[in-house]
């Protein structure tokens, strides 16, 4: 880790209300760091896809469960680990959504969504369990 | 998230404003639409411009009404998309699903 | 500590740049918790002189030096402890900005912001070193 | 932080915006009034009313800003209070050191 970077870590109970709160301190965060207004929109939302995943198939809405959402923040980029407390998932046995067969499904999105926006964006189980996501997205040189 | 519906002709335009994400905004959406189909309402126009966020639970939910709409023999239009809404529907091939409008004159004419 | 709390910890390098990333995490926090607008701004500025201390007096501006901000979020108040890697100091001999000899001083005038518009405020030397300063603000019952 | 300067007889009105915290905001009043002292301006009014934040150093930077034109032989007024700066002055016993207005005619005329 870099020894002059920021960090903010956040622990919350798995409540969909507490969304808000890791929407707040996202939108904080890129906004104190000058994302541009499309970055930091992508960023906001892939946070708050792993977050409601992390509540709601990870700790499957146990409040007493916490999910712990780490920023790194750096000059030039951004990166974000969000764990919970679950069973852990295989991110590679979750179907595309973009197979027909599941087009016109009501759900499955989210994952895709984090990896078409992100720079890097990993999914692990490690060995004290849950899951843990990581992302990354770099500051674009535009208008810097 | 607030919905206010309004009618022109046999045609009801849903006017979507605020957030669709997880939880209370796509609980709005879906008990709007269903309460129209349950009424046998077949042409609906959801207008998307002043909605300023969407999850991709909302992107779900975009699909639910779709579906719930042709299930009961009715058309769905989306109006309005934002660049955001638009490049979400873009690369889950949802742009090809739907039917998408600019103008609401054009959306109404297209029934 | 409270199994249902939200926790946010921030860890800033000590540069006066990091003031405003405090600023705006705790003006989220006081946001999401719905405190009327004197307190949130009351808290805030608590919070920046305190983080303010910890930079300049505790850290005296090493960047290599890391300032610690916990925030704890409950349901009734939000309580903040503000640790530093200074040499501490004892707040008791803090001369008093009111004392007539001190009110033209172009300083000394934190401790006492903090003190005042804070539910508590404690100032500790803990045995690990540096100054660790606590504060707690409850939300009024009003509008709730 | 801004500072607009502007002259009404002899008298120099400082209309301040934003913020005047450790750093920069202080750094911004310090260098005009200094500059204005060392022309010999001996009326000067700060104006606050637009100063949304003021920390603990903008309130000690008011203070040395009344030592710096009272010792040059001036007097400084201060002008459009907001009720946080009001009580952060009232608190430390302040308010009693400075002039303050609320309407500019008044503070020209006091001195
Ligand atoms: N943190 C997690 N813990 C356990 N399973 C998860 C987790 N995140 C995702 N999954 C699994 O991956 C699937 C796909 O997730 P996603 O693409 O976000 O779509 P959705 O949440 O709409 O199902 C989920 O349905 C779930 O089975
Ligand atoms: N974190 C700290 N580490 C060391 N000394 C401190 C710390 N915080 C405050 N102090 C001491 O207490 C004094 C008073 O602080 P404060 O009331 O905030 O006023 P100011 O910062 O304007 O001097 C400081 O001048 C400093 O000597």
């Amino acid at each position: 880790m870099n020894n002059t970077a920021n960090e903010v870590e956040v622990s919350i109970c798995s409540a969909l209300d507490n969304l808000e709160l890791i929407q707040v301190l996202t939108d904080s965060l890129t906004c104190f760091m000058h994302f541009d207004e499309d970055s930091a929109h992508w960023i906001g939302m892939s946070v708050r896809e792993s977050v409601t995943n992390a509540i709601q198939h990870g700790n499957k809405l146990d409040v007493h469960k916490k999910v712990d959402v780490r920023f790194e923040v750096l000059p030039d980029r951004i990166s974000i680990t969000v764990k919970d407390q679950g069973a852990g998932f295989r991110v590679d046995e979750i179907p595309s959504p973009l197979d027909s067969a599941n087009l016109l499904k009501p759900s499955g999105r989210g994952i895709f969504y984090i990896r078409t926006f992100m720079d890097e964006a990993e999914f692990r189980c490690p060995s004290e369990g849950g899951t843990e996501v990581y992302m990354m997205k770099k500051k674009s040189n535009q208008g810097e | 998230m607030k919905i206010e519906t309004r009618t022109v002709g046999d045609v009801k335009i849903l006017d979507c404003s605020g957030r669709i994400t997880l939880g209370e905004g796509t609980m709005v959406v879906r008990n709007t639409v269903r309460e129209l189909v349950n009424a046998d309402n077949k042409k609906i126009i959801l207008n998307l411009a002043e909605v300023n966020y969407i999850d991709s639970s909302g992107i779900g939910e975009l699909v639910s009404t779709y579906t719930t709409v042709t299930n009961n023999g009715g058309q769905l239009k989306l109006l309005g998309l934002t660049r955001k809404i638009q490049e979400l529907l873009a690369i889950t091939k949802l742009l090809t699903v739907f039917q998408t409008y600019e103008e609401e004159r054009k959306a109404l004419e297209s029934f």
